[in-house]
């Protein structure tokens, strides 16, 4: 089977709209056409071979069966897989089996698209900031939604339809140019730049004294192995009794004002 | 000092509760409807590394300044500040947060004295909880379970697989989304009244920062990543630069001294945070290129 | 060796001795006589062999010898593995090795017996609680020994009768009878009973707040994987300091009012 | 009004205090003796899921109320009422709490100021503990030893093993459980008068019952028991709703929560308690024949 | 009572800041150098299990009583106890406490208020984090690489192979010791002088004995070692005292035990150190001829 | 090759300079001559032969390369398998590889040493409390030095002498002399004596209730299986807050006391 132009560039869209977060009810609508299961279908009505698609797509899932995506880190993207590696099994006309073979790996190069975007998005926070300045709304909304879906679709788009066209050997070779030190260094800057939310958030907060509380949970959770759920749990109980400690104190002062 | 300080803001909290519930200004169904949707649709828009879902929580109540604060363009463009902060949290879930926020800027702009700190509290102290929840129920147990029952379906060569799988999905999230959502704003709605009335404002809001600055620890430990995978050679074995060395130190040194560096180039060097970006992308590239991290 | 109807029934008794709680010297006393080692002598005696009873209880009780029931939960029973197994493999006359494969799965019949025994004196507790109400300390007394006793007299007793007079084909049919759901559920309203007393008695302590370190002794409890002591420890340590800080406030705010 | 209260106690405690020790009715030797062996025979003679050894501990002292206030039918109903309270020791070791109430129960009746509370917490603190101090020393320790000692000489033909394991373990263990009970007895007397005249009474009560309900969380962690053993199959593989959902939510959940329900009935609700174990039962039948928990 | 004391404290404190760094005895360069040389080079010279580099502390400052408290002999004499105390660190990087002490002495001689507690907790607090500072940088990083190098060299048959290591070392090593202990003084005197000015003096020195008590708590879990390799032989299997009766009654309570029984018998037997040590020894012997611990 | 009296002695030296800890820039000079690396170059050296010395030296440290000493607790010392291990290689002629069987189990005699010494020098301890108490400064600096570095020369120098001159037997007779209850009552000793200095340093810093953070502190760590670093920071952090609420009640009563 031959893929068009026009089929290649379908098939893009179908993954932009895996990974996009909107406009169409968000991460859950978005997720669920990323899953290979529904994605699979779609590419193979794309192709002419609706059944094929939704069997292969089927087999693609399976190993993304319990993916989970937390706090905006994904492990293999399974939106790339259930795209393109449905396109290029239907394409060879190979057994379900093998469709998963080929689509696994894409997995890596879904994983570069996300960090490249979460990484551009960076600019529209900053664009959006100065509306909040300059009270301007209407930009704001519209930075919100335009431009970052611009960039998701060319860099969501392009790489897909290219791998469609061109066939598996394109896109292992856009993964192993990218591939090495620069993937690294993507993932390096990806993996600090959390710090600077967590910061703005923290000097909004804050307080004197505030630090060590921060720190605290930091350090309990790091040696005592301790998720969030249960540090907050403690922390809002201790919060609750220390701040009534000190509520304490002030009263008193406060009832001795009276005098 | 201390004392004084809160005595002062008690004061200060009186004079919001006569002025109580006056409610000038209040939302309609449609402003809350609206912002659900507009939360649910739009909540990853702009999703991105330094403050993830922010500016969809702005999106999601753009209909309010102009409606609470009619010509007042300082309040206004104060509450846009506001709504920028780092925010991140499991969509459905945690909407139950967006909806207690929404009836906070509402007392709020009718006189109640709820200072920033309570709203960015309320929304730090309880992001990474409803994170938690919602990716575990939603993710982690509902998804599973249905995509299990979809390609079932739809390896035995049924074309209904797909649908049967989003169909079901779609209804379930969207059912939790709104109830979360309402709950929120109704809890919020009660919440504030009963708070301000009792006079216990203070203590919860230092309670919720305390919380918040805790859980925001606890977060930087999951969210910040940096660990370094070197090894230094030594004849036939080898040391980890990581676990060898930095662990043995202090665990976690390397992110907790980065958000600390950022924190104190923000706040106390006073830098804007594009340049802290260009700074921390710097020392990403220096990490990562000569291999310490990554 | 045949066992007669007054031998069967001596045997039942050796049994209700070892897990009656009483008046005997409680737990000890009669965990003294739950022990193989000496139940075995014991229907050894009643059985006319005392030797051959004593070797084989010994055999009996080796697989039990680190046995530790705490909070009342049993593992399997060496109760019933003493008297009944050593009953049957006097009656088979079989070496102590076979003795012990016949008497161990025994135990599990003796959990039965445990749950339903538990379970059972609920009620007289209510029992007792209608007293204290009404001061009737007689009527307490009486509730607090006899019919509980009545009780494990009479599961204690039968089912051990019978398994000896019938041989040990009855008994696996007993626990296959209760085993599966029915013995399950039994567990699992076991297991979630104690709730009531625990609430009754943070009901008694109850003063604002005093939920916050309930949830707080939980949650490190199961998450750091701490047992009771050094909760205790740590509690008892916190809590001090911390009335200290309150008692702090109060005493200044009672010096205020000297004023 | 916190402040205001404790201060109100003071005083009240000083009242405590000059009545303080005249010891209108003190228990005599054979009292406590009476006690001693009426909790060493009968702790288990009722026991049961609900509370254990609560009617144990009532039977122990049930010549008690009489004595302590003769004519005083009110007092000697709420002395009966105090004690039975869900409790739970190893009763040899814990013997020694049972010694501590008995004294504060005299210093009570002789006009000290020592409520429910103190009681309370001083059995509800120590119980857990000592629980575990005697089943290690005790059940874990003496027992295999002796029971080691005891099999050794059986096995070689000869009928002395059972006695030889029998009686030295009643004597030792009789010999401890006596010193345990007395040293409580007298720890608690002095204990009382002590704290009585440093008026730090109210420090105390307050810490133990802070103290108390800390361990019973704790316990609570250990003795209510719902683990479900439910998996959900997916494909080839099996998704456990214990360790795979639950325990990701929030570990302990189902316990904690039957635990915070049977409060909520108890004490909001004002149910009887029989009641609320019908409803556990049922509880339990549902969670039992779903399978959901077992 | 405690308030008042605080209230005492802080007059007595007002005092210590108006005499305030008249500096009447300033340590000179030469002062701090020779501090520095001698605790570098002579920190180890009387290494002992009891007090580790007690001596070592006192030593390299022996040249200070005269001259911060010329003529006052009771200052002297106190100066000499108050550095006996036990004192164990990476003394490269631990200097940077050294140091600290340093500065914090002259400020004292010059009449500012530090009690002993201040300088105690400042050793007692930092001492342990700096050791596993010190022992990682220095003894797991640093000197395993230049190891390797050095041994590659050897090994090649090149003699040099030990001077590169032990030079380079030696250089890099004396540099860190140099910095640390300038640094500690330099950072000692100025803090010094703000806490004084800043009159937060008090709970500064509080929190430092708190952190240092329950640091040293910290430390007797890694320093005092009483583990017990008994085994109670039970037919077959084995009883281990350690790990299956003494740790499940509470764990490290054997050297827990010991410290406070060392505890009791120095302060409320108020018996000398040395009666103290022979019976540790006895005790040890005692402990380890049976076997009980070993 | 043979070993003079006058090389014995030498080579004694050269351990004793490896485990002084003074006057040569402490811990870290002594512990670079202790390295076998470069002890193995000097006792070649001595014995006429440089290059062979540092070859075996090197060799024998392969194993001590992630040798770590801290809080004086030595594993097997690597100062006496550098010294004597390469002396006896190099008198046997033995290959490096062979040098090694030979030298590593010879740690265990410096472990011995090690223990003798830093117990020994307790009573050196006690005598400088003495001089504090009189003020006698001189006495104290020559008590910190003088007398321990006799002995750690004697036991350091005499049995590497003795191993060098009379060869391998001697040194594992030494060892198993010692061996056994009476090393094992030695190292129990040393185990419980720094109770004491914890204990006079707790002694200093005691205040009502400050034992409470003591048992804490050590609950903590036991339990939890924490390091002395996190410890340390959680109390810090903890202390902090505690005496803030403290100071703050206090501050409260100081105001009052102004009216
Ligand atoms: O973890 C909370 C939340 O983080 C991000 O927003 C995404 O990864 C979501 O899928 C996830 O629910
Ligand atoms: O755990 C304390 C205690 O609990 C129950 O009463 C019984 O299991 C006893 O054997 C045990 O000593
Ligand atoms: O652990 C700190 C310190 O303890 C002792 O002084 C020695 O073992 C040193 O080598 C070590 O650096």
């Amino acid at each position: 089977m031959e893929i068009s132009v026009l089929q290649a560039f379908l098939i893009g869209i179908v993954y932009y709209l895996g990974i996009n977060g909107t406009p169409w009810l968000t991460c859950m609508g978005s997720t669920i056409i990323q899953k290979p299961l529904v994605s699979g279908l779609i590419v193979g009505i794309i192709l002419g071979d609706p059944l094929a698609g939704a069997i292969i797509g089927a087999a693609i899932n399976l190993p993304f069966i319990a993916y989970i995506s937390a706090g905006g880190a994904p492990p293999t993207d399974p939106g790339l897989a259930g795209t393109l590696g449905t396109a290029l099994a239907l394409a060879a006309g190979v057994s379900p089996a093998v469709a998963i073979t080929i689509a696994v790996p894409l997995g890596l190069l879904g994983t570069i698209i996300w960090v490249v975007h979460m990484t551009v998005d960076v600019f529209f926070v900053h664009m959006i900031d100065k509306c909040a300045l300059n009270g301007d709304m209407k930009k704001a909304c519209f930075l919100h939604v335009v431009p970052p879906q611009i960039i998701a679709f060319i860099i969501g788009v392009i790489p897909v339809a290219l791998g469609c066209y061109y066939g598996a050997g394109v896109v292992s070779n856009i993964i192993a140019t990218l591939d090495g030190t620069p993937l690294k260094v993507l993932e390096v800057i990806g993996g600090i730049l959390p710090a600077i939310g967590i910061a703005m958030n923290l000097r909004a907060i804050s307080k004197p004294g505030i630090l060590l509380w921060f720190i605290l949970g930091f350090v309990v959770t790091v040696y005592l192995g301790l998720t969030t759920m249960p540090v907050a749990i403690i922390a809002g109980i201790v919060a609750y009794l220390y701040t009534g400690l000190t509520a304490n104190a002030a009263t008193v002062s406060a009832a001795d004002d009276d005098f | 000092m201390l004392p004084q300080y809160l005595q002062l803001m008690m004061t200060f909290n009186n004079k919001g509760e006569n002025i109580n519930m006056e409610n000038k200004v209040s939302l309609s169904k449609k402003d809350v409807l609206s912002a659900f949707w507009k939360w649910t649709f739009f909540s990853h828009a702009n999703y991105n590394y330094e403050r993830l879902q922010a500016s969809g929580v702005l999106f999601s109540m753009s209909h309010l300044p102009k409606k609470l604060y009619p010509g007042d363009e300082k309040a206004q463009k104060a509450f846009m500040q506001r709504h920028m902060q780092f925010y991140n949290t499991e969509p459905h879930f945690g909407g139950i947060i967006n909806g207690m926020v929404l009836s906070m800027e509402e007392a709020r702009a009718n006189g109640a004295d709820i200072p920033d700190d309570a709203i960015n509290s309320v929304k730090t102290g309880l992001m990474g909880p409803f994170a938690g929840i919602g990716d575990t129920l939603w993710q982690g147990t509902l998804q599973p379970i249905l995509l299990a029952v979809g390609i079932g379906i739809a390896s035995a060569g049924n074309m209904l697989g797909a649908a049967v799988f989003g169909v079901t999905e779609a209804i379930i999230m969207l059912t939790i989304a709104y109830i979360m959502y309402m709950r929120g704003y109704k809890t919020g709605k009660e919440g504030v009244q009963a708070i301000l009335s009792g006079g216990k404002m203070k203590q919860l809001i230092a309670a919720a920062s305390i919380m918040g600055a805790t859980v925001l620890g606890s977060l930087t430990a999951s969210y910040v990543k940096a660990q370094s995978t070197m090894n230094i050679p030594l004849g036939q074995a080898q040391l980890s630069l990581q676990t060898d060395i930095l662990d043995k130190l202090f665990k976690g040194m390397i992110p907790l001294g980065i958000t600390l560096l950022t924190l104190y180039l923000l706040k106390d060097k006073q830098l804007k945070s594009t340049t802290v970006m260009g700074i921390l992308v710097i020392i990403g590239i220096i990490l990562g290129v000569t291999g310490i991290v990554g």
